[in-house]
């Protein structure tokens, strides 16, 4: 044992290294408990909250109802039916969509797999209820969420290039789907 | 059944060898050691096309690289798949393959379930194509079939299925290069024989069914396999559900009977089960007005009344009718209820209807209840005589059978039907016949006689059964010189030079098969008429021997099993007499009961029983006389005059509007049993999803009245009662993968030779009457569409797309003569009564005839006449002459 | 064949070969109606006559060729095999049209690769031909004089293969398409650099794969073009980039 | 209809081949003769008569480019655009017909009179530029024969210049083309 080392031992060293930080806040004390909810805290660039669904810039609904995310999903907090538009021959949208938020993650996967990005994560996180069944949210208010929280959209898919312009597009020339 | 032993050869895939038969193909031999060749135009029941070339591989000391689906395996063949050389190949070719698909699996019902997705996986291709992608125009295609023209990778398969196998010949790529789609003609919608072929064996997602559109994922789905309920073909399928919704429904290659081939019935029906016009409680009349009740209330009800009338009539004054589309377990259990714990023989099952001619003649002649052939002796088969079988559209997978034998095995196909050849989008089975003899349904009998003659005229009597039978040949030879060739010309409309040349050919084949279907076997005299084309097999040498044989076609699911368990009045189960005291007592014993003596009555016989007051108690399981059978039966005053009518229904339906109890009975999607298919082959139903409601399945129900009425037929699934069905018929439909037909026996033969023949040869060998039509008349006959199968596909959704309405069939020239243009409304009328319809212009129909579909012609039954056979108690009413007057 | 039973013209798979199973199942030899004319010929005069003409071994015999492009007389020329291309095109067609000097020349129909000045002695054979680089194929040869832009011609050749795909197999149906629409963006100034290397990717996997021999003939004019003339192919792009027109978004970036 | 017209022909067609089907591109092309284009009541009666049903025919039909599905003027110009004749000018032969007649490929004058359209290789390689004219061959072109060509055909219906099909021994009527 070197002199340095018995010196460090004596004078409890190590206790001050542990301590250095808490030592350092009581001389330079700055408060980090927010006062929520009159405070908020900024967060962080990526942060993953409240999913919505979103819409084109004229309105339409982006979800084509491929039931994608509701495969991606590892806790089936999401239920899609999906079925062709009224109105709009062959082109399928989602026409239930459910998201059981009581069982969310919020891992994201279900953004990742939505091919058309119409699933987005917005930055809303103050979701407490008193009535669990809230939490039970349907189409509506997921395009209600996103409507609020994403106000510059994106426009229709079928402009953005050439090569799906035949992507999920309506024919008002054929008859609807029978039954 | 290939009795030809193939020759094999030896040849290595990827350093492991194998032993293939001759005349493999690469691609199949690699499918057997297990290695998976990609491939989209390649399938197994087409011919080689190699137009996809994702199945390229190495083959040793050839230069280039071979398509493996059309190379054929050699002996001592190297063959490398898993190179770096082919790998490249493939993804380069699956990159080319990517370069104009749009990419829309999100929206693509294929997606999950699609080829191209999952090589596209396996090969981790990234296009580099940067260019604009083909656009198609979108058409519509048609109602059921939805076509997505830009996600077709051109591999034709469905072309050449359409070609190949249905022979319907509705598909044809359009254009040329990139730019070739798919399409039916022109502009206009696809119409044809709806078989969903396309639909299944398209590798991508540019042809989906339209009706299941949207509506699920494939790993959202769940599968039953089991056996579609549409005809006695028995084509095996795999319902695939959602929840407890019926989505869709496939059939794989090689599996059943069918081997992944179905009709439109078989593909477009499923949706029957779920309609929202089931009946979903128990209904009682009370009041004159049928109510819901509980399942407790309608029993009790049925015990009650059941008892009271039991005890004060006896037994006899009950009656049962079961459908021919129950389950076996169902068939066997409702003939033990009737037998048992009601105690009569008044029993019948729909098999009435015709399927029992067939039977009954080849019990007669040859001892056998089912046919001695099996669908692999019709693929297989030299010559095929087809009589009245209106096969495309009433047994659809047997006519495939047909349709293959003659296009890859070049079989020799005789018809005589009532049928004329004319090129249409659906196919038409005497386009490929050799000899056609076109007949109206009524004079079939003269035909097979006018063969019969050529036959004996043409020396073509087989040598031994010369010797073995002298009587029976001279009999039957001086039976039919008593006929003029000049009165069979004049009853059948074909010149006698037909019949020989057809004589001819059926005496110069080694492997003959007969096939007579319901447009027969539901005429009048039908009994006589199988009873004589046996009569000209036995005297061709054609019925004992080896792959030849008779082969009456079912029409309901399980018309043949209906006959086996014994659902008719004068037959108990294995298809023993009732009036055989061994097989009275061999039944005892197994049910460790006595049966009852009496002779038991059948459809009609019940019906006129009814009448009169005899009968008071009908349980009816599934059929509908009220909407069968024609007015002029008395067939609904007879009903209304009963005490007690126990219907067991899926819908409200006729029948059941007059009945007392409605119970709601279960359909085949949502039990399990076994079918019995037209060749004798027994296979399992499962249930898709659950019973809708509180329906129950049949057996349930007649059990469940068993314990209520005190002599309890218990039994725990439809498991048990198959096990005691299989204690009373031994070794009863063992499930294995083909069936094995049973032998002619010669026993039988020899006694119909020496006996049978003489009690009705006479009558037999007669003309039956000729129709006498007058001007501005039509003979109207019944047919069975190939989009419909009874009353229950009317319930469908997706086949009333294709075939609303039933529509007055008829010859273009016929439709000339009478001023009549299609779609013009018609009146049809006789002495009966008057029908009103509309007017379909359709070459197939013979001058002189129309054809009507039943599933539709309810009202129109009274115009037709109903004649019990004597022999077989078959009520006929099949044909009328009727004049059409155009209306408003 | 298929063409005269009726159906779509589309090559069929071999074996089984034609000449055991060809129009309507039976034996068929098919023949050209070049090969039909030398017929009487060699019957009428023998073989060693025919032999004796041209230059043996292989190539024997006079065969006609037809010149076309920017020569002085084009038109149809029955010469010996044998001659060289020079004599042909400056003798027989009576030089370049507007005697500019000759830029490259394409020796036997559309599906022969291009050869260059430098080839211009090669004699008039099969053998030689192939030797250079091409083949003689149909005996169409086109004269294309300075100034010519081959990318251009490239194009051109390119379309007429996409136009006559008769769209049965997949690399020549996709393939034909892809590059016609890759070589038309270069030609509008329009390509990348990396749109060079795809383009000889897509002809490599092309070539071998497909049903027939034209799948590996509508390759030859771009591969020939690239090998004798990239810069030109270069210079269009260079151009293109620097003018900074909009470049395609690839489909394969969004989705 | 067909059948009606050229009974004889039609018969004389179909004998030719060992098998029915054989007839069709010859039964097509009369149709084309007839109408100036093959119809879809053509090809339905074709079917029937050839004992083929009508997506058989039309996939043949639409296979070959030199059969036309669509209405044509009574002079079909056929501008071969293949490299051989782009090297002696067929863009330049086009061009005279968009500045004379005012259509381009694919296009028909308002009078129905002339249609053009841009066609791959005739095989008159020697003799470009070349255009067919529905089934007659033009070949040399210059601009003044063009005119010619198109003055005749508007005043006689047709003209001397033609010079094919057949190709060898040049006609000696043949202008000897300048380029």
């Amino acid at each position: 044992m070197t002199f340095t080392a018995w010196l460090k031992t004596i004078t409890f060293y190590d206790i001050f290294v542990g301590m250095k930080v808490t030592m350092k806040h009581m001389v330079h004390y700055r408060p980090v408990t927010l006062q929520y909810p009159h405070e908020k805290r900024t967060l962080p660039d990526n942060y993953r909250g409240m999913l919505a669904l979103l819409r084109y810039d004229d309105g339409t609904e982006k979800c084509v109802g491929c039931d994608l995310c509701e495969a991606a999903c590892p806790s089936r907090v999401i239920r899609v039916v999906s079925a062709e538009v009224p109105g709009e021959p062959t082109k399928r949208y989602s026409k239930e969509y459910y998201m059981d938020m009581t069982r969310c993650l919020f891992c994201g996967l279900c953004v990742d797999a939505c091919p058309v990005d119409a699933l987005g994560m917005t930055r809303e996180f103050e979701w407490s209820v008193y009535d669990k069944r809230q939490l039970h949210l349907n189409k509506e208010q997921l395009l209600a969420i996103g409507d609020r929280s994403f106000p510059v959209r994106e426009k229709q898919l079928e402009l953005q290039h050439p090569n799906v312009a035949f992507f999920n597009v309506a024919f008002k020339h054929l008859p609807q789907k029978p039954g | 059944m290939d009795n030809i032993t193939a020759e094999h050869v030896r040849l290595t895939i990827d350093g492991i060898s194998i032993s293939v038969p001759k005349g493999t193909l690469v691609i199949e031999a690699a499918r057997r050691v297990g290695v998976m060749i990609p491939h989209f135009c390649y399938h197994p029941k087409l011919k080689p096309d190699a137009n996809c070339r994702m199945c390229l591989v190495e083959v040793e000391r050839m230069p280039k690289l071979q398509t493996s689906c059309s190379t054929v395996a050699t002996e001592g063949m190297t063959v490398r798949t898993a190179t770096t050389v082919v790998h490249n190949a493939h993804k380069s070719v699956l990159e080319f393959i990517l370069a104009n698909h749009p990419l829309d699996c999100p929206v693509c019902d294929q997606g999950g379930k699609c080829d191209l997705q999952d090589f596209s996986h396996q090969y981790t291709a990234t296009s580099r194509f940067a260019e604009t992608k083909r656009i198609f125009q979108k058409e519509y295609f048609s109602p059921l079939i939805e076509t997505q023209m830009n996600r077709c990778v051109q591999c034709l398969r469905c072309v050449r299925y359409c070609d190949e196998v249905m022979d319907v010949k509705a598909l044809a790529p359009i254009g040329r290069g990139t730019m070739t789609e798919i399409k039916s003609f022109g502009a206009h919608p696809l119409d044809c024989e709806f078989c969903g072929g396309c639909v299944q064996i398209c590798p991508v997602g540019a042809i989906t069914s339209r009706l299941s559109m949207y509506e699920y994922r494939p790993w959202m789905l769940k599968r039953a396999d089991t056996v579609c309920m549409f005809c006695g073909d028995g084509c095996q399928i795999t319902v695939q559900t959602k929840d407890q919704e019926l989505i869709e429904v496939n059939s794989a290659q090689g599996a059943g009977r069918n081997s992944g081939d179905l009709c439109a019935r078989g593909f477009f029906g499923f949706r029957a089960a779920s309609h929202p016009d089931r009946l979903t409680h128990p209904l009682i009349r009370r009041n004159g007005a049928l109510v819901e009740a509980t399942w407790e209330e309608a029993l009790e009800f049925v015990a009650e009344h059941t008892k009271r009338l039991k005890l004060s009539h006896g037994p006899q004054a009950f009656g049962g009718l079961i459908s021919g589309r129950c389950t076996n377990e169902e068939l066997y259990l409702f003939q033990k209820f009737m037998r048992l714990t009601i105690g009569t023989n008044n029993l019948d099952s729909s098999a009435r209807y015709g399927h029992i001619n067939g039977v009954q003649a080849m019990r007669s002649v040859q001892g056998t209840h089912r046919w001695t052939v099996t669908f692999e002796d019709i693929v297989q088969a030299d010559v095929l005589l087809l009589i009245g079988t209106n096969i495309t559209e009433a047994n659809p997978i047997t006519g495939l059978k047909v349709k293959e034998a003659v296009k890859k095995h070049e079989a020799t196909l005789l018809t005589i039907e009532a049928i004329q050849p004319a090129i249409g989008t659906i196919s038409n089975i005497s386009n490929l016949s050799k000899q056609h003899v076109c007949v109206a349904p009524s004079q079939f009998g003269a035909a097979v006689l006018g063969l019969l003659k050529a036959v004996v005229e043409g020396n073509h009597i087989d040598s031994t059964l010369r010797q073995q039978a002298p009587d029976y040949v001279s009999a039957v030879s001086q039976a039919i010189q008593q006929l003029d060739w000049e009165d069979l010309a004049v009853s059948t409309g074909v010149s006698s030079e037909s019949f020989v040349q057809m004589a001819a050919s059926l005496a110069g084949g080694r492997r003959v098969v007969a096939l007579a279907g319901q447009t027969l076997l539901r005429s009048q005299g039908a009994y006589g008429v199988c009873l004589n084309l046996l009569d000209l097999l036995l005297l061709t040498g054609k019925l004992t021997a080896q792959g030849c044989g008779f082969a009456p076609l079912a029409e309901e699911n399980n018309d043949q099993g209906a006959v086996e368990m014994g659902a008719v009045s004068a037959l108990l189960p294995g298809v023993l007499d009732l009036t055989d005291r061994d097989a009275r007592d061999q039944i005892t014993r197994a049910w460790k009961e006595d049966l009852p003596v009496a002779t038991g009555a059948t459809l009609i016989e019940m019906i006129g029983l009814a009448q009169t007051g005899i009968i008071k108690g009908l349980f009816i399981v599934g059929e509908n006389p009220v909407g069968s059978l024609p007015p002029q039966t008395g067939v609904k005053e007879a009903l209304s005059k009963l005490d007690l009518l126990v219907c067991q229904e899926l819908f409200l339906t006729e029948t059941a509007a007059l009945a007392h109890v409605v119970l709601p009975a279960a359909s085949a999607m949502e039990k399990a049993g076994t079918f019995t298919n037209t060749e004798g082959h027994v296979q399992a139903v499962r249930p898709a999803i659950d019973p809708v409601g509180d329906s129950r399945p049949d057996w349930e129900i007649l059990s469940a009245f068993s314990v209520f009425l005190g002599a309890p037929l218990e039994y725990g699934d439809a498991k048990e009662i198959l096990k005691e069905i299989r204690a009373v018929i031994p070794g009863y439909g063992s499930l294995g993968p083909s069936p094995i037909p049973p032998a002619v026996d010669p026993a039988a033969v020899d006694r119909y030779m020496n006996e049978g023949y003489r009690r009705d040869l006479a009558t037999r060998y007669t003309l039956p009457a000729r129709d006498v039509r007058q001007d501005g008349t039509v003979q109207l006959g019944l047919t069975q569409s190939l989009f419909h199968s009874g009353k229950l596909s009317t319930y469908s959704t997706g086949l009333l797309q294709i075939e609303p309405s039933g529509l007055l069939q008829m010859n273009p020239v016929d439709a000339a003569r009478l001023g009549l243009d299609a779609g013009d409304r018609v009146r049809l009328s006789n002495g009966q009564g008057k029908f009103t319809t509309t007017v379909k212009v359709l070459d197939r129909v013979p001058e002189g005839l129309a054809w009507l579909p039943d599933h539709f012609a309810q009202d129109a039954l009274r115009l037709f006449d109903c004649v019990v056979d004597p022999d077989t108690k078959v009520p006929s009413y099949r044909t009328a002459s009727v004049s059409v007057v155009k209306t408003a | 064949m298929e063409s005269l039973e009726g159906k779509r013209g589309l090559p069929r798979i071999k074996p089984p070969f034609p000449a055991t199973h060809g129009l309507y199942n039976k034996p068929t030899v098919v023949n050209n109606i070049e090969t039909l004319a030398n017929l009487p010929y060699i019957v009428g005069r023998g073989p060693e006559w025919f032999a004796s003409i041209g230059s043996p071994p292989k190539s024997t015999g006079t065969r006609v060729f037809c010149v076309s492009g920017h020569v002085k007389q084009p038109g149809n020329y029955e010469v010996p095999m044998g001659v060289t291309f020079r004599e042909l095109i400056y003798e027989h067609a009576g030089g370049m049209r507007s005697d500019k000097p000759l830029k490259a020349f394409i020796p036997g129909g559309a599906s022969a690769p291009f050869l260059t000045p430098s080839h211009l002695d090669v004699k008039l054979d099969f053998e030689s031909v192939a030797a250079a680089g091409s083949m003689l194929g149909s005996g169409g040869v086109t004269v294309m004089e300075e100034g010519t832009d081959m990318v251009w011609a490239a194009l051109r050749l390119m379309e007429f293969f996409y136009h006559e795909s008769c769209g049965k197999c997949s690399p020549c149906r996709e393939g034909s398409s892809w590059l016609v629409q890759t070589m038309r963006r270069i030609v509008a100034k329009r390509g990348q650099m990396q749109d060079l290397e795809t383009l000889v990717d897509l002809c490599k996997n092309i070539e071998g794969r497909t049903v027939c021999a034209f799948g590996d003939a509508s390759v030859a004019p771009i591969m020939s073009t690239l090998k004798h003339w990239r810069p030109e192919y270069v210079t269009l792009i260079q151009e293109a980039e620097s003018a900074n027109l909009i470049k395609l978004e690839p489909a394969g970036v969004r989705h | 209809m067909l059948k009606e017209k050229h009974a004889t022909e039609i018969e004389e067609i179909i004998s030719r081949y060992p098998v029915r089907r054989s007839a069709l591109i010859p039964l097509l092309y009369l149709a084309q003769r007839e109408e100036g284009f093959v119809s879809e009541a053509a090809m339905k009666e074709i079917a029937g008569l050839l004992r083929l049903t009508p997506p058989q025919v039309y996939e043949t039909a639409t296979f070959y480019t030199m059969l036309n599905l669509k209405p044509v003027g009574k002079f079909h110009l056929q501008v071969c655009k293949s490299l051989m004749c782009g090297l002696a000018g067929s863009d330049t032969v086009i061009g005279w017909v968009k500045t004379k007649l005012g259509i381009g490929p694919g296009e028909m004058t308002t009078d129905k009179l002339f249609s053009l359209s841009a066609v791959e290789c005739l095989a008159a390689c020697g003799t470009a530029p070349m255009m067919q004219v529905n089934e007659d061959y033009y070949e040399r072109l210059t601009e003044e024969t063009f005119d010619r060509i198109l003055a005749d055909l508007k005043k006689d219906g047709t003209c001397s210049l033609k010079t094919g099909p057949f190709m060898w021994p040049e006609p000696a009527n043949a202008v000897k083309g300048e380029t």
